[in-house]
C-alpha cells in the first residue's frame, strides 16, 4: 500500500506532490509551514485548493473523513472529556464495528502498548500532558488505520517515554507492513530513529519542498532549516569545477571556501559539520586551508559539548570541548579565528533534479 | 383638558382629575363610548380605565390597586370585593343565546338540537358566569349536553364558533352583537328566563368620590342606558 | 478558578426577586383546603394530563429541536439567519394568537386540517392538540438554548472522531450530543416548563374538556372563577411537582458531569 | 465538520411545526384594518410600553442573572440545586399567579410592600411593576441559558487570565462573558422575548392602564374582546418587530464570533 | 529575589522543598511527576495538600492568582480565541493597569521578540501549532512577571525556532536579574543551554526529588529517569571502600563490577557513558576488567551513532559506531560480551546529604 498526495492551498503555503510508500514517513518544516494543514488534507478534514489524494490504489477524494480509513493524532490531543481513558481508545473499534466487549479488550491491548493500563479507568481532565499524548497514540493505534497520521506525537513524552513509542512506532509498522505512518515532528532524533527503513522518506516543507531517503535530505540539505535540522553549516556558494567554491560573505565580499574535492559546478551549497570548525586565540599557521577571522555571537553548552554562534564571514557555529573554551576566551563580541579543514567541506549542487 | 376646576383632590397634575375604572372586559367598547360622553361633561375629567376579567378586576382590587369605580360583569365577583365597594347597583343585563357559523349550515333551530352528539358544541365552563348561566338554562329546559369544550372565556368560545371549529355554541348576546356577521344567533327558548346581571359601585376608599358618584350616576341613567342597550344589553 | 465573591451580590438581587414573592404567595396559601382539593377528580385529571402531554411535547422538542438547533449553529447555508427568525416567533407571539394560528391550520376548515378530517383525522378537541399546542409554543426555547451551545463546541473533536472512523450518526450520538449535554437539558428543562405551564394557545387552539384537553394550568384557571387561594394552592402542586421532576434531571445529568 | 445532511429531515419537521401555522395565521390577517389600528393612540402606546418595559427587564435580567448563573455553573456550595429549583419556579408557575406572588409581596397591603408604601414607594400598578412582573418571568430563562454555557466553557481559560494579572472582574468582562458570548446572547433573546409577551402576571400585578402598565398583549387581549381580526393583525406587528430585533442582534453579534 | 516552594500533595505525587534562586530553572521528570501540578501550585492555580510559596521574601499564601506577579505559561497555549494576536500579548499589560496604546507597544515589542510580528493582527484560531506557542510566551513575557512558570515552552517549537527562544529565555533573565524562570521540559537541551548560569538548578521530580546545580544532578543520578535524561548507564549498587562494587544482576544474583577509585561505603549508584561500553562477538581477552554476556533488547539510529539496549546483567545501553555494527551481528534477541572499562565506571552514594 502506498499514499500518493498532491496538494495546493496557497493560504496554508502548501504544494507538494509525494508518494510515500508502506513505512515510516517524517515531516518537517519550520513552524507554520503547512505540517498540521498537510495532514488534515490527507483526513479529509480541510479542503485544499487543489487535491488529489490516492491510498493503495484507492482514491479519496471526495470520500468522507470516516470512510478513509486515516487515522489523524493531532497536535492538541482531543481527548474525548465525556469519555474515560479506555473508552476513548475503544472509540475508534467501536465505530468499525466491532463489539463492546472486542474494543474494550483491544483498548486495554493498546493502553498496554503504550504504557498506560494502569490509567484505563480514569477520565481524560485527570491526566497530565504526556499521559493524555500516550493515550491519544493508543486511540489513534487502535483505529485500524490504512494511514496513520501522527502530528507530533512525542512531543509531551519524557525520556522514558519516547524510546518506548518510537519502538512502538517501529513495531507496529513492521507488524502491518501495508501501514504507511506519517509522522510530523521537530525533532531529527524522532527522524532518525524512526524512519530508519530502507524506503522510509523524509519532507521538508518550506519555500521549495525537499523529498527523499531521510540520509539523502540530511546530508544535501538545500535550506538554512534543513541544515539547522541536520545539524550542519550551510553557505550558499558558485562553485567551479575540481575543488573549492565562492561565497559571499555578511560584508559582500567574495570568500573562496576550500572544499573536498567534488565535480560541481555553478551554484551550490557548502556543508560542514560543526564539530569540524576549529577555534583559535590567534591565526593559526599549518594545514587547514579555510582560515577566516570570525566574531562570537553565542556561547551555548550543549550535552557536554560547548556550541558557538559565529557571525563572520558566515552565520556558522563550531563545536568544541569545554577544554578548549578556557583556552580561547569565548564570550559574544569576543574575535576569534576559525580554521575549516578542506577535507570536511562538501559540495552540493543548489538546484538538484530529483532527489529520491 | 387643561386649567379647569381641580376638582376633588384626585391626584391630577395641571388641574386635570383622573378617575380610575375597573370594568369587565365585555364592557370595552360600552364604557369608551361613556367615557368620551362623560369627559365632554366634565371638563378636565379623564376616565382611566383598566378593563380585564372580572375576577381578575376583584383580586387587583383585593390587592390595593388604586380604583374610584368597578363595573363587574357578574354579581359573584362584586359579592368577593363586597367589603371594598359601596352600594352595588345593577346596570346592565345580559342574556344567552346559541350561535351559529354563518349561514347556519346544521340547520340548528333550538336548544334541543345541540344535544346531538354529533355536532361539535361548545360552552362556557361552569366556573364562570356565562358557564353557571348556560347550566341553569338547559337545565330549565331539560336539555343534556355533550359539549366538546367548556371554555373559560366567552371569546373562546365566539372563536371556535366563529371559525368554524364548533358548530355551534352559547355566549351572551352582547357577545353575538359584537361578533357582527362572523356568527349568526339563533333563537334560543327560555333564554329570557336565565338572566344575568351587572353590578357597578363606587369604592369605598376612593379618591375621587364625588366624580366616582357622578359616574355610576352617568352609567345608569338615560345616556349610559341608551349606549348600553346599543351594544345589545338589557336593562335592569 | 472560582468566581469572584462578590458576584454574589448581584445574585442575591436575582434570588431575591424570584424567592420573596414565592415566600409571600406562601404565606397566602391555605393548607387545610389543599388535600381535598389534590383529591378531587378534576385536579388528577389535569395533573396526569399535564405531566402526559408535556412529557410528550419535550420529547418532540428534542427529536425535532435538535437537529434544526445543530444545522443553524455549524451550518453555512443562505436563509440561516431568516429561519432562526422564524424560529423564533412562537417566543413572542402572544400565546392565544399562537392558538388561533394553529387553529387556522389545524382546524377543521383549517389549511391542513380540511385535508386531514378528510382522511379522517381529526386534532381539534383532542389530546394531540394540546400536544401540538405545547411543542408550538416550546420548540424555540430547546432551539435557542442548544444552538447556543454548539457554537461554543470546539469542531476539533468531531474531526479527531470522524478520522477515528465514527460516522456521522455516531459523531452526533456519541460526541456532538454528550459535549453539549449542559445545553442540551436546560433546553428540555426549558422546554418541559414551557409545555407544563402553556395556557393560551392550549385554550384557544384545543379547548378545555376535561380529562381530554383541560391541562393543569387551564383547570388552576378556572378554579381561580370560583376560589382564588385553592387556585393558587393548585399552582403550588404544579410548581413542586416541575421543580422535583426537574431537580432529579438535573442532580442525575451533573454529578457526572465536569468540574 | 459540516454535520449530517439527513439532519435536515427532521429539522424540516421543526420548521413546518413553526412555520405553517405562522402561514396559516397570515392567511386570516385583514391587511386593510392594519393602518388605522397601528396608527391609533392606544397602539402605539401599548407598543412603546412593550418595547420600553421589555428592554429594562432584560437588562435586569442580565445585570442579575449573569452572576447568578455563573455562580450556578462554578461553585460547589451548599444548596447550590435547591437555589437552582427555586429559580427554575417562575418558569412553572402560572403566570397569573406569579401575578399573584407579587401582588401578595409587593401589594400595598403585602409583605415588603407596606413598609415600601410607609416610605412613600407605590409599586403595584405603575410601570415598574411591569417591569418587575416581566423580571420575574424572565429571569429563570436568561440564567438557565446561560449556565449551560458557563458550564461548556474550559476552566483553564481564565485561569490564564488570573496569572497574566487579571482581577476577577477583568476576567470576567474581558474572558469569561466574551468566551460565553453565544449562550449570553441566546439567554437575553428568550428573556426578552418572554418580558415581551408576557401577560398574566402584569395584569393581574400591574393592571392595565393605557400608557402605564397596558403592554401590547394586554392592548391585544382588549382588542381581540371587540375585534378578533384586529388583534392578530397587531400580535403579527409584535412579532415582527421582536423578530427584527433579535434578528438584528444576531445578525451583529454572529458575524465577529467563532465559526 | 528568590522563590521557595514547599508543597506536598499526595493524589498529585508531588512532594517538593526547593528554594530557587533568581535565574533560570529545570523541571523535569516523568510523565505525570507532578510538573504541571508543582507549577499550577506556585501560581496558586490548585490546591496541595500543604503549601508555603515565598517570592522575594513575600508569602504567597493565600494571595489570589492575579497579585502574586507568578506568570504561568501553562502546556496548551490557552489563547484567548476572541482576542487578536496581539490583544493576546497586551492582556497581561492591560492587567497591569498600562493604557491601551503602552500595552499595544509592549506587545509588539514581544511578538517581535519571539518573531511573530507578521501575525499580530490574525485570530489565535488561525495560528500553527509552533506559531500559537510563540504567541503565548510573548503574552506571558509581556505579562512583567516576577516569577515566569513556562510548560513546555520549546516542544512545539522548530528548529530554528528553538535556539532563539532558548535565547530569549537568557536574555531576559540577565536583563531582569531579579527573575526567577522556572521551565519544566523533557529534553535535556533545554536544562542544558537555558539553565547555564551558576545559579540556575535542576530538579527532577519523582519517588525522590533530585535537586542541585544543573551538573551535579546530571553527573550523580539517582534514579533511571536521570540517568536516561543524562544520558549514562546507572546501577544500584553497595560499595565497599577501595575500588570495585556488588551490585545485583536481574536474575538476583550477585555480579561486582569493577570501578575507579573511590571512598564510599554502603548503599551507591553506578554510573558509566554509553560511550564507555564496548560490544563483542566473542568473549574479549586483555585489559577490561568489566566483561559480561548479555542479551540485546533493542536497536536504534541515533544521530550519526547507533544505539543499543542490553538487558543483561543490566539494563543498560551501549553507543557503537555504525562501523562496529557491521562487525558484531546485532539483531534484538542476540548474544553478545559487554565489555566495561573500570576507570571509566563511577560510583556516588546513594543516600546524599545536601547535594548543592
Ligand atoms: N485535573 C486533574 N485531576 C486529577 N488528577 C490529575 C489532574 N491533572 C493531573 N493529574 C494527575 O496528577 C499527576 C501529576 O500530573 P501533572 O500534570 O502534574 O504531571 P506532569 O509532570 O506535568 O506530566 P507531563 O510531563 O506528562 O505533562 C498525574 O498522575 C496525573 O494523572
Ligand atoms: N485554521 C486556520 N485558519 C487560517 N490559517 C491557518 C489555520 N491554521 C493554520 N493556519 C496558517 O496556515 C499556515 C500553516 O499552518 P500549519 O498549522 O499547517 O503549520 P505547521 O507546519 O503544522 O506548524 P507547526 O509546526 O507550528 O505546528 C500557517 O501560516 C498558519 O498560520
Ligand atoms: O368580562 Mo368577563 O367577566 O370575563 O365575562
Ligand atoms: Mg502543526
Ligand atoms: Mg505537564
Amino acid at each position: 500500500m502506498s499514499l500518493q498526495v498532491t496538494a495546493r492551498w496557497a493560504q496554508r503555503g502548501l504544494d507538494v506532490d509525494l508518494t510515500l510508500p508502506a513505512g515510516r514517513h517524517a515531516l518537517a518544516g519550520p513552524n507554520g509551514a503547512g505540517k498540521s494543514s498537510l495532514l488534515s488534507v490527507i483526513a479529509g478534514l480541510a479542503p485544499a485548493d487543489r487535491s488529489r489524494i490516492v491510498l493503495g490504489g484507492r482514491s479519496l477524494d471526495g470520500v468522507p473523513p470516516h470512510r478513509r480509513r486515516v487515522v489523524l493524532m493531532s497536535q492538541a490531543a482531543q481527548l474525548f472529556p465525556h469519555l474515560g481513558v479506555r473508552d476513548n481508545v475503544a472509540f475508534g473499534p467501536r465505530s468499525l464495528g466491532h463489539g463492546r466487549r472486542a474494543a474494550r479488550a483491544l483498548a486495554d491491548h493498546w493502553l498496554e502498548v503504550v504504557g498506560m493500563s494502569a490509567f484505563a479507568d480514569r477520565r481524560p481532565g485527570g491526566l497530565s500532558g504526556g499521559q493524555a499524548a500516550r493515550v491519544a497514540l493508543a486511540r489513534a493505534l487502535a483505529a485500524e488505520p490504512a494511514a496513520l497520521l501522527l502530528d507530533e506525537p512525542l512531543a509531551a513524552l519524557d525520556v522514558e517515554a519516547t524510546p518506548q513509542m518510537r519502538a512502538v512506532l517501529s513495531d507496529v509498522t513492521h507488524e502491518r507492513d501495508d501501514l504507511v505512518v506519517v509522522l510530523a515532528t521537530h525533532d531529527v532524533l524522532d527522524v532518525l530513529t524512526v524512519c530508519d527503513g530502507a524506503d522510509d522518506t523524509l519532507t521538508v516543507l518550506g519555500e521549495q519542498v525537499e523529498h527523499g531517503p531521510v540520509r539523502a535530505v540530511l546530508d544535501r540539505p538545500r535550506s538554512g532549516f534543513t541544515a539547522d535540522l541536520a545539524g550542519v553549516n550551510l553557505v550558499r556558494a558558485r562553485a567551479g569545477s575540481g575543488s573549492g567554491a565562492q561565497a559571499r560573505d555578511d560584508t559582500g565580499a567574495r570568500t573562496v571556501v576550500a572544499t573536498g574535492p567534488h565535480d560541481v559546478t555553478g551554484d551550490c551549497w557548502v556543508t560542514f559539520a560543526p564539530d569540524a570548525v576549529s577555534l583559535h586565540r590567534d591565526r593559526p599557521e599549518g594545514s587547514p586551508r579555510n582560515v577566516w577571522p570570525g566574531r562570537v555571537s553565542r556561547v551555548e553548552a550543549h550535552a557536554g559539548r560547548v556550541r558557538v554562534g559565529l557571525e563572520s564571514p558566515f552565520v556558522m557555529s563550531a563545536e568544541i570541548t569545554p577544554a578548549a573554551l578556557t583556552e580561547v576566551p569565548l564570550r559574544p563580541g569576543a574575535s576569534v579565528w576559525v580554521s575549516v579543514k578542506a577535507t570536511q567541506v562538501r559540495v552540493h549542487p543548489a538546484h538538484a533534479g530529483a532527489l529520491s | 383638558a387643561c386649567g379647569s376646576d381641580s376638582g376633588d383632590g384626585s391626584g391630577g397634575e395641571g388641574g386635570t382629575t383622573t378617575l380610575h375604572v375597573a370594568a369587565a372586559a365585555s364592557l370595552t367598547e360600552a364604557f369608551e363610548e361613556i367615557a368620551t360622553d362623560f369627559e365632554a361633561e366634565h371638563e378636565g375629567v379623564e376616565v382611566e380605565y383598566q378593563f380585564a376579567g372580572s375576577s381578575d378586576l376583584a383580586t387587583q382590587i383585593e390587592g390595593g390597586a388604586q380604583i374610584d369605580v368597578f363595573a363587574s360583569a357578574d354579581e359573584a365577583n362584586m359579592d368577593k370585593v363586597a367589603d371594598s365597594v359601596e352600594d352595588p347597583q345593577i346596570f346592565a343585563t345580559n342574556v344567552l343565546t346559541i350561535i351559529t357559523e354563518p349561514g347556519n349550515p346544521k340547520k340548528i333551530s333550538g336548544l334541543d338540537d345541540l344535544a346531538d352528539p354529533d355536532l361539535a358544541v361548545v360552552v362556557c365552563a361552569e366556573q364562570v358566569p356565562c358557564g353557571a348561566a348556560a347550566t341553569t338554562l338547559t337545565e330549565q329546559q331539560g336539555v343534556t349536553l355533550d359539549p366538546a369544550s367548556e371554555e373559560s372565556k366567552v371569546t373562546d368560545v365566539l372563536t371556535k364558533v366563529s371559525s368554524g371549529e364548533a358548530d355551534a355554541g352559547l355566549v351572551y348576546v352582547t357577545d353575538a352583537t359584537g361578533a357582527g356577521e362572523d356568527v349568526e344567533t339563533v333563537e334560543t327558548e327560555g333564554a329570557d328566563e336565565v338572566v344575568n346581571s351587572y353590578p357597578i359601585a363606587t369604592l369605598t376608599d376612593a379618591a375621587a368620590a364625588d366624580l366616582a358618584e357622578d359616574f355610576v350616576a352617568h352609567v345608569t341613567g338615560p345616556e349610559g342606558q341608551k349606549v348600553l342597550q346599543d351594544k345589545g344589553f338589557g336593562t335592569p | 478558578m472560582r468566581p469572584p465573591a462578590w458576584l454574589w451580590l448581584p445574585a442575591a438581587g436575582a434570588v431575591l426577586v424570584v424567592v420573596v414573592p414565592l415566600l409571600g404567595l406562601l404565606t397566602s396559601v391555605d393548607v387545610g383546603s389543599l388535600w381535598p382539593l389534590l383529591t378531587s377528580e378534576a385536579s388528577l385529571d389535569a395533573l396526569l394530563l399535564s405531566l402526559r402531554t408535556a412529557v410528550v411535547s419535550t420529547l418532540l422538542c428534542i427529536l425535532l429541536g435538535t437537529p434544526l438547533a445543530i444545522l443553524l449553529a455549524r451550518g453555512r447555508w443562505p436563509g440561516r439567519s431568516v429561519l432562526r427568525a422564524l424560529v423564533l416567533v412562537p417566543l413572542v407571539l402572544p400565546p392565544v394568537v399562537g392558538g388561533l394560528a394553529l387553529l387556522t391550520t389545524f382546524g377543521r376548515r383549517g389549511l391542513l386540517g380540511e385535508h386531514l378530517v378528510a382522511a379522517g383525522v381529526t386534532i381539534s378537541y383532542t389530546t394531540t392538540a394540546v400536544v401540538l399546542a405545547q411543542t408550538f409554543v416550546a420548540l424555540p426555547f430547546l432551539v435557542l438554548s442548544l444552538e447556543g451551545a454548539v457554537r461554543g463546541l470546539d469542531p476539533r473533536q468531531e474531526q479527531a472522531a470522524a478520522t477515528l472512523g465514527a460516522s456521522p450518526w455516531r459523531r452526533l450520538t456519541r460526541v456532538t450530543l454528550p459535549l453539549v449535554g449542559p445545553g442540551l437539558l436546560s433546553g428540555s428543562v426549558l422546554a418541559f416548563a414551557r409545555a407544563l405551564g402553556e395556557f393560551g394557545a392550549t385554550l384557544t387552539f384545543a379547548g378545555s374538556a376535561q380529562g381530554r384537553t383541560r391541562t393543569l394550568p387551564l383547570e388552576i384557571y378556572l378554579q381561580r372563577e370560583v376560589d382564588q387561594d385553592a387556585a393558587i394552592a393548585l399552582s403550588l402542586v404544579l410548581v413542586v411537582l416541575a421543580t422535583l421532576i426537574v431537580g432529579a434531571v438535573y442532580a442525575r445529568t451533573t454529578k457526572g458531569g465536569p468540574a
